[in-house]
């Protein structure tokens, strides 16, 4: 990591510097003028914008130190529960970033886009094969996007059905934001309730709140909670015969691949999260990719546009094809280039790896869980194997120590490990949800159990030093409530100084 | 096993540390009559080798046509540095930056990325990305009805000028929550909002009012008393703008007296290249009154325990993962690495850079529009001032127009004639810096040829 | 102005700085008369989206054609990861090595390096990389001269079944310093080294027999056999190698009862792309008693004033930098960042991958040969074992022949009726892990179709 | 900087671990069967190479991870005298790496390269251009190659006039050390001759060492002393007159770009650095590529392959073309893909772009000099004007306050700067050879000195500070005695604990 503190890149800017080889090459004078002659001043810029005025060694040494600031699955082991941070081959974005494919225009004619096309219609046949769902649609551009569209299918359907009172979204409350968040986006009411003390839905509280109101349920299995529930077939049963659907959450699909499939534990709709379980990069924060999946009588809702293969040519199918779609969620077809890397990764895997994924994603989760539990930490679920991630609690050392989840996040950094997630899900006190995945050795396991161990112990002798953590990134801990208090989200010239 | 670094005697020791007796035994809590039995719809794993030879046929068999396509995606130059860094190992791999400390460059990245949009848009204030223009269309509806303060309306008016695919995109996405979207058609002359059948809604209780610019057709609209106007009528206004345009034009913050309200756009113009309609980036920026009800990351400058300057997200009380079912929005995972690539583009650029990329646009279009329209049953369907893109009227059918184009190698633009048939056979084009004069002469003497070939109708 | 940051008032107050009137007057100690006056030669300067479009056309134009060629460059796969990491600006951007401190990425990975290749090869040390595998000969010639205890001989025998490039690189380097290079021909039935003609040499002062394994027509050497008998005879013994060949060969290290004592090739298998000839790499090792004399670069491990583990260049006596006209070569640039892609390849391949790439080569050399010796006009030059490349014979002009191939889009191997006009109509063929059965058939076929354009002489 | 050390890649390696999508496709295991068995088994290997066995995840983390333990011009400034680092353009590398290009093979026939051939053709007619030849051969594949090129074609000259006794050639003291050593590669005898106190050649010197024997010598000019030699037109009269022939090393070639041609002051042979002068990356040690080029009567000397333009057609000249020929350096034709970079290079800069280069580069030095001498630093040539570089000395400091150039040089490293080249040229005591290049701006040349300024105040209070230096670096200074006495080149298993 870089200690030399990177200033911004409007301080290196300096007023008519420019990186004279990105300029197009002057068109002709007169051309230029005339042209903008026919823009009328009041629809003219008056100042210019405050782009930096830098030399292209500049921003790329800028850019290039900055870079080296962050953490990455490049660098390091990011156990971060949920999120599926695995290796992302460099094949995958190699083939995707090939010429003709960068440069193809979304509305280029399906004839010059039959390469790209069979891709994307394999890809849809791969991606229902692997979640045993019936029609795919690749155009939702992350998980939460998948997710609303999968409940705005499962909307769509009611009402196509004249069912107009199903506006009801049962979660439990472990679900991840983004699943309220959705049924709110899809104007519908959300529904939270309770796991028993053993992770799986409770039962009665699911009883109670179906009724005709209901639209249908978020889940993912496994949990949330890192285990697998249990009783999902009678959680299928008790809904549909409430009437409702029941909507699968793809981010845990990793732990399962080529092992169960969402649509035989009586899915109806689903998304995946390809940048996780198909290992395309999170990229700092996306793009990611959140194809979804249906059963077959929500296929003529899918949102459009789908590939569809008619003898040996491919085309998109769109709103006159799919008059029922739910319609267009982007305003072309998607993160094309995201769907690319997770094609290229499916291939690379292929049948036979498939399975491994959720094989070795669960080995390395219940052998970390064992050497952690080992080491003496409290796990949230004891009596549970692990799927693909767990959760282990902070509560005994908060309330002995003093030291929280968030301090021993904070320490890990020091070690070279990027923190488990913290403080979710909600419900289970100073958690630590971890998840390897199986792209990790044992060695980086068993590296990652000695600074845990070793932090315990720092915690029993020196709390404070834990507290104090981390102490060897670029910035000491942060001061949130300032940043929230003291809004200071666009650099302004006289801050040069600072 | 790809991608999977067990040894057999790793994974020996680990099942015994376990107290497991097989990896299918870490299974056993899922019911045996859900297990998988086999995939066999998916083909065996290739090598990588394999892959790449196959992705680089699929590649040679699309091509690289000369495309005047536009119509929300436009093709510029993109420096090599711009990818050259973005994929770095650093920025491509790793995850939102939630643990602040661990990635102190995603995080001041999005920083100086929000001081520059907000810079071109003239806006106070700045997301750190959306999924792409057309959802950034539709979260700005959303926004505009939860901000008005005045106003408990559902109903956004978004004329035809307005991208068709933004319109559709805001309809699925808004109208579950009961949105309306109301139209204005398109006055003919100069190809803008038809301000007359927009004053029909003065005295209605309306929330805000989309404005494109340049619009759909590349037509510039008279956004000043756009903007005035619905001011007056006591709606927000949604400034809908293509990026690289703002170098040249107003910028959004300072149309009428006093500025639109939200700002929205997609930011492939900036750096991110055409991939097929994706990974790209929606941009939205507002006043500073407005940011709490702003969806999407924001991040802000503050200072660690030592007082030196960092960066983190803030503001995430607005966020779902905070606030669940009463967030903004359910955005999560958003666009970063295409936020990185426009960060690194428009400091390549800079305001003389992205000045010059618009004017060469601008200038070229003209001289496209030129050489085309002097054809034979070719004319220019609108006058007035526009921007890098043109809509053309053919005597003919223009996919047939288009058909025999693709034959020279040539992508000849888009075919208007279904999503606005009231304009006849239209043809929308566009032409970039990356078009030169010997370009346009080829497109032009193709489309003689095309237009010889194809009967008028 | 490109890649040059100077504003006018930068210039200004710079000038008034050093106290000059202008930029030029900082020239003022050169000779008027020695001015240029313009480069009118050179045209003008190009924007990067000029040449990036004039640099694509000018691929596009070379095509991607099926290749059977070998001959000291062969098509392997590349794992993307190699290059990926390879042209990370912290590699490709950074001078050599010679402040430790800010330099231990490149330094632990040469050390790394020399760790796999000296492994490779079977030897003990290993420097960090020649020229190319042409120059690695000629630095070996010289060395062996220098670092023979016992001849003061300036003669180096280098059979016939050496590359003749590499023969030729030899001559013209080492030639210089008065070293003189004996040939011995090939025996024409299996393709190798003719021992016969190779003992006449016995009692001579010699100082050293180069041995290339395979050697150039693929065909494998009697290495123990012609080891031993120059070790015998007083002469250090030099392997040319190639190093994916020796994940199934016998190392240059164990060739006889001693081993040999240089052991050079080209790295350009390892991962290096075959760009047109370059750049590649040359690797060089030997025994531990003779790193004094080897030139090029070396990397040590270390420790550091607190105890700590480092890496440093080492043995810099050896170099132009230190002992100038003394120095063991007057290399100093080598060929760092391909030897970076190789210890990136090997590290990826590992030794069960690399002997999977080694043997599919092998298969799919010998299926070639089956395919194509069995059409008529087309025998195999040499029984016995051989590695990845083969040579046919043919009864008509090799040239025309490929020519016709080149029509089908395959190139079809390298004519040898030049360099080695005693075997006739001789072609090299070469197929490596890259080649499918459905390439070779397709070859075969083409062939046939090739050989019946082409008249028998 | 990744302040946590990294581990050799050999530590990752468990027996059987494999990056399997690495591997080749399983061909027909009994096609391989029969292959293997043709090989005698006394030619075949034993035991494996010991290479890692590492997952791709590994690598991929291990060698990112070492990369950020370099400096790099990419992330710092690097004044490093004689060695010109410059910002390397990425687009140079992203159109040298064109698939087409990469996949071209060396023997491939020329119609099937009319592409690349065409850049090559065009290069050698840039590179004379700007030097005044009348010839060039983009053969070498480094300085010192092309240094040996020239010396070659000199000793091949005079040859073929029947000159036999010529193998004498100068150098002046403070020539680089390739200089020499390349005179001993080509057989020939070394003559030194001293500079004056104004750092030009010593003209009686040189007289006194001209003579039958002389077969040439070699100069740079601006010299390793960072000034122009001023008598170059007598230095050339007096080797021409005494039939020996002159030598440019175009090590210094970025100072004159365009202002002065090597071939106007005389020289009949030059090399280029095209990874200085042109901008091609120097890649942590190489590869470079030393073009060479000539004056009308060694044209016939240059090394093949060189290419040549037949009306539309270009094809490479051979030996059968040359039987002059050196003959060839190089298996193929030297460093295609660097002479590609210096191609799309020279194109981007063109003819204005060209002369800019020697002018901003002389600025940046002669800027960087008045500073430094202000701020109390001594020039080695106080009374020249700067080229492209400069030297200071710090011989005072040395024995006032006991601090040498290795140890300022360390300490810059601490301040983010890598250190200006030390020690040489080896006449000037405590020296510091010191080159900006034209691609830094006036602000990074303003942090320098503000920073070779505080390690001078730190010199004077507190000289062990800066002794001890460097403090941020992976490593603090290494004992360099040790790496050489106790040779450890290789790592061996037993390591694995260190
Ligand atoms: C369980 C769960 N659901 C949904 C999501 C949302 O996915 P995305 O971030 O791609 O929108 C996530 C991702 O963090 C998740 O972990
Ligand atoms: C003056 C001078 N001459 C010759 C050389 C040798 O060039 P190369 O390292 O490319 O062989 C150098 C490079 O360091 C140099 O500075």
């Amino acid at each position: 990591m870089n200690q030399i503190l990177e200033k911004t890149i409007f301080e290196y800017s300096r007023p008519g510097r420019v990186a004279a080889a990105q300029c197009p090459p002057a068109a002709d004078a007169a051309l230029v003028a005339s042209a903008k002659a026919t823009i009328p001043q009041a629809l003219q810029r008056r100042d210019a914008p405050l782009l930096p005025q830098a030399s292209e060694l500049d921003v790329v040494r800028h850019f290039t130190r900055l870079s080296q600031l962050n953490f990455s699955i490049d660098t390091n082991f990011y156990p971060l529960g949920s999120c599926t941070m695995k290796y992302n081959p460099k094949a995958c974005n190699q083939y995707a970033m090939l010429p003709e494919f960068l440069g193809r225009h979304p509305l280029a004619p399906a004839s010059q886009g039959q390469g790209f096309l069979s891709c994307m219609y394999e890809l849809q046949e791969m991606l229902k094969e692997v979640t045993g769902m019936k029609a795919v649609s690749l155009n939702p551009m992350a998980g939460a996007h998948g997710e609303f569209a999968g409940v705005a299918m499962i909307r769509a359907y009611h009402r196509s059905r004249g069912d107009l009172a199903r506006n009801e979204i049962i979660v439990p409350e472990a679900a991840h934001g983004t699943n309220p968040a959705t049924a709110t986006m899809c104007g519908c009411i959300v529904k939270e309730i309770p796991v028993d003390a053993e992770g799986d839905v409770d039962l009665d509280a699911l009883a109670k709140v179906l009724g005709p109101n209901t639209a249908g349920i978020m889940l993912t299995n496994p949990s949330t909670l890192g285990v697998f529930e249990r009783k999902i077939e009678q959680v299928a049963k008790m809904v549909h015969e409430a009437g409702g659907l029941l909507y699968y959450d793809g981010a845990n699909l990793n732990a399962i691949l080529g092992k169960v499939r969402p649509g035989d534990m009586g899915f109806d709709v689903i998304h995946m999260n390809l940048h996780k379980t198909f290992s395309t990069p999170h990229g700092g924060g996306g793009p990611g990719a959140g194809a979804v999946g249906v059963s077959a009588r929500l296929e003529p809702f899918l949102p459009v546009p789908v590939v569809s293969r008619e003898g040996d040519h491919y085309r998109w199918l769109s709103e006159a094809d799919r008059p029922l779609s739910i319609g267009r969620l982007s305003a072309f077809m998607g993160n094309a280039g995201v769907l690319l890397r997770a094609y290229v990764y499916m291939r690379m895997l292929g049948r036979e790896g498939m399975s491994r994924v959720g094989e070795f994603a669960t080995l390395n989760a219940n052998y970390l869980l064992a050497r952690l539990q080992a080491a003496g930490f409290d796990l949230a679920y004891p009596t549970r194997r692990a799927s693909h991630e767990f959760i282990i609690t902070l509560k005994r050392q908060a309330k002995e120590l003093n030291v929280t989840a968030m301090d021993v996040a904070k320490r890990l950094l020091d070690y070279g490990f990027h923190a488990p997630t913290t403080y979710f899900p909600l419900l289970v006190p100073e958690c630590l949800l971890i998840e390897p995945t199986e792209t990790e050795s044992k060695e980086t396991l068993d590296a990652f159990v000695e600074a845990m161990v070793a932090i315990l112990a720092e915690a029993e002798t020196d709390a404070e030093k834990v507290k104090g953590a981390p102490y060897t990134m670029p910035v000491r801990r942060l001061d949130d409530v300032r940043a929230a208090k003291q809004l200071d989200l666009t650099w302004k010239p006289v801050d040069s100084a600072a | 096993m790809p991608f999977i670094p067990h040894t057999d005697s790793d994974i020996e020791s680990m099942l015994a540390t376990i107290g497991a007796t097989s990896v299918d035994a870490l299974f056993d809590e899922i019911p045996q009559s859900l297990r998988v039995a086999g995939l066999e719809g998916i083909p065996l794993g290739l090598s990588e080798m394999e892959i790449g030879r196959l992705m680089s046929e699929r590649a040679r068999v699309d091509g690289r046509p000369l495309s005047f396509l536009g119509a929300g995606a436009y093709e510029h130059h993109i420096p090599s540095a711009v990818w050259a860094i973005t994929t770095r190992g650093e920025y491509y791999s790793a995850y939102t930056p939630y643990q602040a400390e661990a990635s102190q460059g995603t995080l001041q990245m999005i920083y100086e990325y929000q001081t520059m949009i907000s810079s071109l848009t003239g806006m106070q204030v700045s997301n750190a990305s959306l999924y792409d223009g057309g959802s950034a269309v539709a979260e700005a509806a959303l926004m505009a009805v939860r901000a008005h303060r005045k106003s408990k309306s559902l109903r956004v008016i978004i004329p035809t000028t307005v991208n068709p695919n933004y319109r559709r995109v805001a309809e699925s996405t808004a109208g579950n929550q009961g949105l309306r979207f109301e139209t204005v058609p398109c006055e003919r002359t100069a190809g803008v909002i038809d301000f007359a059948a927009l004053q029909a809604f003065a005295g209605e209780d309306i929330a805000a009012l989309v404005i494109q610019q340049p619009n759909f057709f590349g037509q510039l609209e008279d956004i000043d008393r756009l903007t005035d106007w619905a001011h007056e009528a006591g709606m927000l206004v949604i400034a809908v703008v293509n990026p690289t345009s703002l170098a040249l034009l107003k910028p959004p913050g300072e149309w009428g007296e006093r500025g639109v309200d939200i700002c929205v756009g997609e930011g492939q113009p900036l750096g991110v290249p055409l991939s097929s309609g994706g990974p790209y980036f929606g941009f939205m920026t507002t006043r500073l009154e407005y940011v709490r009800s702003m969806p999407g990351r924001i991040v802000g400058r503050t200072v660690d325990l030592e007082g030196r300057t960092g960066y983190t997200l803030t503001l995430q009380a607005r966020e779902q993962h905070i606030r669940r079912g009463k967030a903004t929005s359910n955005i999560c995972t958003n666009q970063g690495l295409l936020m990185t690539a426009a960060t690194i583009y428009m400091s390549l650029l800079g305001p003389q850079g992205l000045a010059a990329v618009a004017e060469t646009s601008l200038a070229r279009t003209s001289e496209l529009v030129s050489a085309l329209s002097v054809l034979p049953g070719m004319r220019v369907a609108f006058e007035g001032p526009r921007f890098h893109e043109a809509v053309l009227v053919l005597d003919r059918p223009v996919a047939a127009v288009l058909t025999e184009l693709e034959r020279h190698g040539i992508l000849g633009g888009v075919d208007l004639s279904v999503d606005y048939p009231e304009l006849g056979q239209a043809l929308l084009v566009c032409a970039t810096e990356t078009k030169t004069s010997a370009d346009i002469t080829r497109y032009a003497s193709a489309l003689g040829h095309a237009l010889k070939a194809v009967r008028a109708a």
